[in-house]
């Protein structure tokens, strides 16, 4: 069993589904276009826009659930608040200032919970529910100081960072453009480096790798990531962008370096369709849409995908009961087959 | 309106406690927004910090929806003796609270009031046709609304200070009459840009009632609702919107991320169009800091009209004669 | 003893380290010379993965040091190869049996670099050696604990070092699988090569090694397995227990 | 309920009593909070155990879809009146909550998702879908979290339910009663897309103020001319209370199958306990309480209530039960130093006015330097000081603890280091090299001083003594060496 579960997991698998993510968006295409999209200027920019920031999050995402740390777009979104007012407080309303702020206030909750992890038994997820919480009030703190000075500039400002998906426009698409072959670059300079590390961080320490270092530059990635994210596209759909394709990814494939580049495209998928489907018809919010296409990629994953999917284990479980239960006629219960009695070849 | 009697007796009696009882300490009176505490301050005229003591909640710019009480705010309700609030769930669930605290006694009146009772609220709800009642909250922008809260506001603060009755009715009439050189200043700078570009496209849906009052017609991107988010259409619908009307400007509120107006823009500009965004942001739910000329309804409603109709490209009207706050001239350019 | 001629693998002086509140290890010398297959014994708690991690750099030490053939660790540390616990990671993370064995060559490979041809080739050869070729493209997950406890084996025999060290590696694992493991170790100790191995099982100690290191907080002895392997020295290493493990031992 | 709450109550305060505790800001909001705190406690360290602390947080998020569906099929689905104030939206959001955890609790237990990402997955799809209803069907209604729920727990003490005990009879106002009011409504506005002010707006005239009043509501409104005598409840002391108590009788009579079902879930499934049942009961009550405390006290301090006081707790103790205990009690400690927080007192110590004073001078905030801050974040802040504290002095955890723990070992170990090294080789043959005096601090690969240092110390103690350039024990130092062990 093992053997066959092992050819079907090869790459094929993830060819197909990144072919039939291409066909299912050809197809949405098609049925979009008779439906009377117009294909302007706009849905094109938003379709890149929601393409590449599905690919560079899908991309970092497998390593962010593969460290167990999906939910740190949630965290670190309301984490950037305190930077956020700060910045209002020294620098007044100008984007570019709460967006820094922003970045320096998630890296220090980033730098926070990584110190929490390492000193006490405390696990990733509490550390960061903390974080969020802390950072988040004293966030409301200086928004409720902000509020009672006589100026006023502050109206929004809790909001004002997050952008939405609909309002991409060409300078946005090519920041990504920049951000996503930084990111890109380095994931591919260090991909070994960060492979080991995902895996096996012990073993790297042992092997002479720097892991703190490599730690922090991965961690930085996925910061930088998300605060680019949270400004273009808004909250929820970071959050989304990064856990669903790369859990969708891990389906279908056995390798990291697939999974990767499934999971980007995945990603990219999730962000043109939803930009598609949002072009249909008024009032159809585009970030929403993205994380709906994103869910069905996860679904039809994780019910179809050969191996793991769970139709194909239930079917093979049924082969296998059928396999054991015919011979032994009458009254015997059919027997589980447990994985590892294909032990010792 | 038949209720007055009755209100009054109540209003009488609870007078009575406060002010028979400890005849030196002024009345406590607070006020949710800033639209709400400058329209008592200005009935009450110098009665403010001396037998009144006013508290505002909601300080300059802050926006109603995202408002955090603070320890001295809820210090200040626990020891007031009126409330006056804004009304149609403009300060959502606290509704509730007013409603609670009624029934210790303590004076809680809605500034919407008469607006609600004479039906000139706009619906918000188009599911079903026969439900209209979840009202959008914006009623002030509407000068001959903000007429109506002010006679109503007068009357509840004359019940709670029957002894300044007379100054508080002459305040409004004063004030009324103010309101009524507004809007007709109001209407007639924004006549003056031509008919078939008279709309006002904004990110967010909070300019009905404002639309409505000087004859504009009102688009925004989002709804009423914080949550509603856009889609690639509703960019499209817009500029398309934009484009076949030949609008020449549109506007960005100070509470909301511009991102998507200038996603309006970039559309336009790709199909061969051109609009502006105006340099200046519109008040939307909050007001200007005190002392500022947007700091008061007055000055808050006309600096919105100035920085539309300029942006536009006109020149302003004169400022009428005796209309207080003063027009500073720096409105009188776009930076 | 005349540690300081033989050629010495490893050589542990005045090693002590704490963990968390309790002494981990107290004063450790030991010494195992070269082309052996030592054991690492010791009742729960002694400080036998302890020892190896500590050895290692990979936790930090109150006194003492560690040299491999006469070198400091990072010096030496090409020519070891370390095995550690099974359960130290995810098993279900997307990766196949032959990509985890090269992971034994990044180090080698050093900066940016990645894995080749060549180095396909070596991991190929170790997972043959382990008995797992058939299994290469697996995912790890799909695998036996005794499979995976092979899987981690080839990724250190890759490592072509002259030093292994391993951290349990017959913890729950079937009876083949220990002996084909067994079997390995043994031959790289035929090539001459060092194996050091944290041990658990009493009973087998005299079968596969030839070379123990009696640990309980303290060193209570060192050396080959008919000097070191006496009921004395387990009665002083394992405390009240022994007069139970004694009685099964040999 | 109400009812017998307060006549059990007056067996021993008096009314005015009752209301002078309950319309006291701080009070009230110390009551909440430490309700809160119990539930957070009780339930959030079972969360935190199973590492799934964020769940409240994911909560937080997707309320808004039973907000949005129970609106929705209250207006459009029955035709009733829109109203925001109706218990059925919380209702709705209770059931969302349920969703999120049940949907999360299925995506994990498929084997093919970690904790963490199910959790990811669940609360972005289900918050997609309320942005995607509330922009398609209710975009023009002022419709979210914070119009449905209070959520501010300094409001707590105004938000009350009054129960009456004299003088409580009930007015009915029908269209006929003369205190009958009449408010007009446009019939023709939204089909027609005009506005009130045109002149084809058609109006109806409604009574706006028909119906049942209690006693209390008809003298709120000021219909009826008797004062009745009320005594007033918090809404939130009131739910919390319940919840609370719903909790503690869960933990209580579940405690031990908890523990287990929490530490080795596959033994518990042995002895026929079912742990997932008991987890998706759990995670009911977590969402249920989670729902409620929104409403009550907002988010952030759910958020708070359930990860923060736990992890502080899990600092200090390893103890299931002492976590509870102690998580309960850093709540509570929260809510009532949080509250002096918010007016600008740190724990008495540190006045913020003067900070902001400071701050003022040295990077300039404008002159503004008035602490008067959010009452709910303040109460975050203080549990977050709380865990800092906790973190940094935990008697056996702590960092200090850590660092003094590490510097008087090295003193110590230092010391039985050398005695050990020294009882090991002494009579050996190796003795000359390994206890000369003067290469001695080799072997330990530290400097000479330190040696130096640590045989001056050790001799002083009459614990070595030095015997031609060989360092030896004294008769104390072996029996030193021999109570090691």
């Amino acid at each position: 069993m093992a053997i066959l579960r092992g050819r079907f997991n090869s790459e094929r698998a993830a060819w197909g589904a990144g072919l039939g993510a291409v066909l299912a968006f050809i197809l949405i295409l098609t049925v979009a276009g008779a439906s009377g999209v117009t294909f302007d200027h706009t849905l094109r920019t938003v379709t890149m826009g929601g393409a590449l920031l599905g690919l560079v999050t899908g991309v970092l995402g497998s390593f962010a659930v593969l460290r167990r740390q999906s939910l740190l777009g949630d965290a670190l979104s309301h984490a950037a608040l305190p930077g956020v007012v700060i910045a209002f407080i020294v620098q007044g309303r100008a984007l570019s200032a709460l967006l820094i702020g922003a970045a320096i206030a998630s890296l220090t909750a980033m730098a926070f919970i990584s110190a929490l992890t390492r000193t006490t038994k405390i696990k990733q997820d509490a550390a960061q529910g903390i974080t969020l919480a802390a950072w988040f009030a004293f966030g409301l703190i200086l928004l409720s100081y902000v509020q009672g000075r006589p100026d006023a500039g502050q109206a929004g400002l809790d909001k004002f960072i997050f952008g939405q998906a609909a309002a991409l426009v060409q300078s946005d698409v090519l920041l990504i453009v920049g951000v996503g072959a930084l990111v890109c670059l380095i994931v591919a300079l260090f991909w070994k480096e960060f492979k080991l590390l995902t895996f096996d961080p012990e073993f790297a320490a042992a092997n002479g790798f720097p892991v703190r270092f490599l730690d922090s530059l991965l961690s930085s990635l996925i910061v930088a990531a998300i605060v680019l994210g949270l400004q273009l596209a808004g909250v929820i759909l970071m959050v989304g962008l990064l856990i669903a394709p790369a859990v969708a990814a891990r389906q279908w494939t056995q390798s990291l370096g697939v999974m990767v580049l499934l999971s980007g495209a995945f990603g990219a998928f999730a962000g043109s369709t939803g930009a598609v489907l949002s072009g249909v018809d008024v009032n159809m919010p585009t970030g929403p849409l993205m994380i709906v296409a994103a869910c069905a990629v996860v679904l039809v994953s994780v019910l179809f995908a050969p191996g793991r999917g769970i139709v194909w284990t239930v079917m093979s479980r049924r082969r296998e009961r059928q396999a054991v239960g015919r011979p032994s006629l009458g009254g015997v219960q059919p027997v589980m087959v447990k994985r590892s009695a294909d032990d010792g070849q | 309106m038949k209720l007055k009697v009755i209100t009054l007796l109540m209003m009488v009696c609870v007078f009575v406690s406060v002010s028979a009882a400890q005849p030196s300490e002024p009345v406590k009176i607070v006020a949710t927004t800033t639209q709400a505490s400058d329209l008592v301050t200005i009935l009450l005229g110098d009665l403010v910090g001396t037998e009144v003591q006013l508290t505002a909640l909601l300080g300059a710019g802050v926006d109603p929806h995202l408002y955090k009480p603070t320890e001295s705010d809820i210090a200040a309700m626990g020891e007031a003796d009126a409330i006056f609030y804004s009304g149609l769930h403009l300060e959502g669930q606290f509704d509730t609270v007013f409603n609670a605290l009624r029934e210790r006694g303590i004076v809680t009146y809605a500034i919407s009031t008469p607006v609600k009772e004479q039906g000139f609220t706009f619906g918000g709800f188009t599911l079903s046709e026969e439900l209209v009642d979840v009202d959008d909250p914006h009623f002030w922008f509407d000068p001959r609304n903000w007429e109506l809260a002010t006679a109503g506001t007068a009357e509840a603060l004359s019940e709670l200070l029957p002894q300044h009755a007379d100054s508080i009715s002459a305040n409004a009439e004063a004030y009324i009459g103010d309101l009524q050189t507004l809007h007709v200043w109001a209407v007639e700078a924004m006549s003056v840009v031509p008919e078939d570009q008279r709309v006002l496209i904004t990110s967010h849906d909070a300019f009905n009632y404002f639309g409505d009052a000087l004859g504009w017609e009102v688009r925004g991107l989002q709804g009423l609702s914080t949550q509603d988010e856009a889609g690639v259409a509703d960019i499209q619908a817009i500029a398309a919107y934009v484009v076949e009307r030949n609008i020449s400007v549109m506007f960005v509120e100070s509470s909301v991320s511009p991102d998507a107006i200038e996603a309006v823009r970039e559309s336009v500009t790709a199909g061969g169009g051109r609009v502006a965004i105006a340099p200046r942001h519109l008040f939307s739910d909050a007001m200007g800091a005190p002392g500022d000329f947007g700091g008061t309804y007055i000055g808050m409603l006309a600096e919105n009209v100035s920085v539309i109709v300029m942006s536009f490209g006109y020149d302003l009207p004169a400022w009428p004669d005796g209309l207080l706050p003063e027009m500073p001239q720096e409105l009188l350019t776009l930076e | 003893m005349n540690t300081k001629t033989a050629p010495t693998a490893l050589e542990i002086n005045d090693l002590t380290v704490s963990y968390h509140s309790k002494p981990a290890l107290w004063d450790i010398d030991l010494s195992i010379p070269e082309g052996v297959m030592a054991a690492i014994i010791g009742p729960n708690g002694a400080g036998k993965s302890t020892l190896i991690k500590a050895v290692l750099n990979l936790i930090p030490r109150a006194a003492g040091e560690a040299r491999f053939f006469g070198l400091s660790y990072q010096q030496a540390r090409n020519r070891i190869g370390y095995v550690p616990q099974r359960g130290s990671v995810d098993w279900d993370f997307p990766t196949s049996v032959l990509d985890v064995v090269m992971m034994g060559l990044y180090g080698k490979l050093g900066w940016i670099k990645r894995p080749g041809k060549a180095e396909r080739e070596k991991a190929l050869g170790a997972l043959s050696q382990v008995g797992l070729v058939d299994f290469a493209e697996h995912q790890i997950g799909q695998l036996s604990g005794g499979q995976q406890q092979r899987t981690f084996l080839a990724r250190a025999l890759v490592q072509e070092a002259d030093l292994y060290f391993m951290d349990e590696p017959f913890a729950a694992v079937d009876a083949v699988t220990e002996r084909a493991i067994v079997d390995i170790l043994q031959a790289l100790r035929t090539n001459g090569k060092t194996v050091v191995v944290v041990h658990h099982d009493l009973q087998t100690v005299t079968d596969y090694f030839d070379y123990v290191a009696l640990l309980n907080v303290e060193m209570i002895a060192s050396g080959t397995t008919e000097a070191a392997f006496t009921e004395d020295n387990l009665k002083r290493a394992y405390g009240g227990r022994v007069a139970f493990l004694t009685h099964q031992e040999v | 309920m109400d009812q017998v709450l307060v006549s059990l109550a007056l067996n021993f305060f008096s009314a005015d009593q009752i209301n002078a505790f309950m319309s006291d800001p701080r009070s009230v909001a110390t009551l909440v909070g430490a309700l809160v705190a119990i539930s957070g406690a009780l339930l959030g360290t079972f969360l935190f155990l199973r590492q799934m602390s964020l769940t409240t947080d994911a909560i937080s998020h997707t309320i808004l879809l039973g907000i949005v569906v129970m609106f929705l099929v209250m207006t459009a689905g029955f035709g009733l009146e829109p109203d925001m104030s109706s218990p059925l939206l919380i209702l709705g959001a209770a059931a969302a909550g349920l969703l999120t955890v049940m949907l999360t609790e299925t995506i994990q237990r498929t084997g093919l998702v970690k904790a963490d990402a199910a959790l990811g997955l669940a609360f972005p799809l289900l918050f997609a879908i309320s942005i995607i209803l509330v922009s398609r069907y209710a975009d023009n209604v002022h419709l979210d979290v914070d119009s449905v729920t209070v959520g501010e727990i300094g409001i707590a003490w105004a938000n009350t339910r009054s129960v009456c005990l004299e003088g409580c009879e009930s007015v009915i106002i029908t269209p006929d009663s003369p205190q009958a009011e009449v408010a007009r409504v446009c019939a023709n506005c939204v089909a027609e897309n005009i506005s009130p002010r045109s002149p084809s707006a058609v109006f109806v005239e409604n009574c706006s103020n028909c119906g049942t009043y209690t006693a209390a509501q008809a003298y709120a409104n000021g219909l009826s001319e008797t004062t009745p005598t009320l005594v007033f409840l918090p809404k939130a002391a009131l739910t919390m209370g319940i919840i609370t108590l719903i909790n503690l009788l869960f933990v209580g009579l579940l405690y031990k199958e908890l523990k287990l079902a929490t530490f080795d879930a596959a033994l518990a499934r042995a002895l026929g306990l079912r742990p997932g049942l008991l987890h998706y009961a759990l995670m009911a009550l977590v969402s249920v309480t989670a729902v409620g405390a929104f409403d009550a006290v907002g988010a952030i301090l759910v958020v708070a209530f359930f990860i923060v006081p736990p992890a502080t707790a899990y600092l200090l103790t390893q103890r299931l039960s002492r976590m509870l205990l102690l998580g309960a009690l850093f709540g509570a400690l929260g809510a009532y130093t949080g509250y002096d927080l918010a007016r600008g007192n740190l724990l008495g110590l540190v006045d913020m006015n003067r900070v902001l004073g400071w701050l003022d001078g040295v990077v300039g905030l404008g002159g503004y330097t008035t602490w008067n801050v959010s009452i709910s974040a303040s109460m975050v802040m203080m549990m977050f000081v709380f865990l800092l504290l906790a973190w940094v002095f935990a008697p056996r955890q702590g960092l200090i603890a850590g660092m003094i723990r590490r510097r008087s070992q090295a003193v110590r170990f230092t010391d039985q280091i050398v005695l050990r090294h020294v009882a090991n080789h002494q009579g050996h043959a190796d003795e000359s090299i390994e206890l000369a005096v003067n290469t001695l601090h080799e072997h330990f690969r530290w400097s000479a001083s330190r040696l130096g240092w640590t045989l001056r110390r050790l001799r002083a103690l009459n614990l070595v003594h030095i015997e031609d350039g060989l360092v030896r024990l004294t008769e104390r130092g072996t029996n030193a060496v021999m109570s090691l062990d």
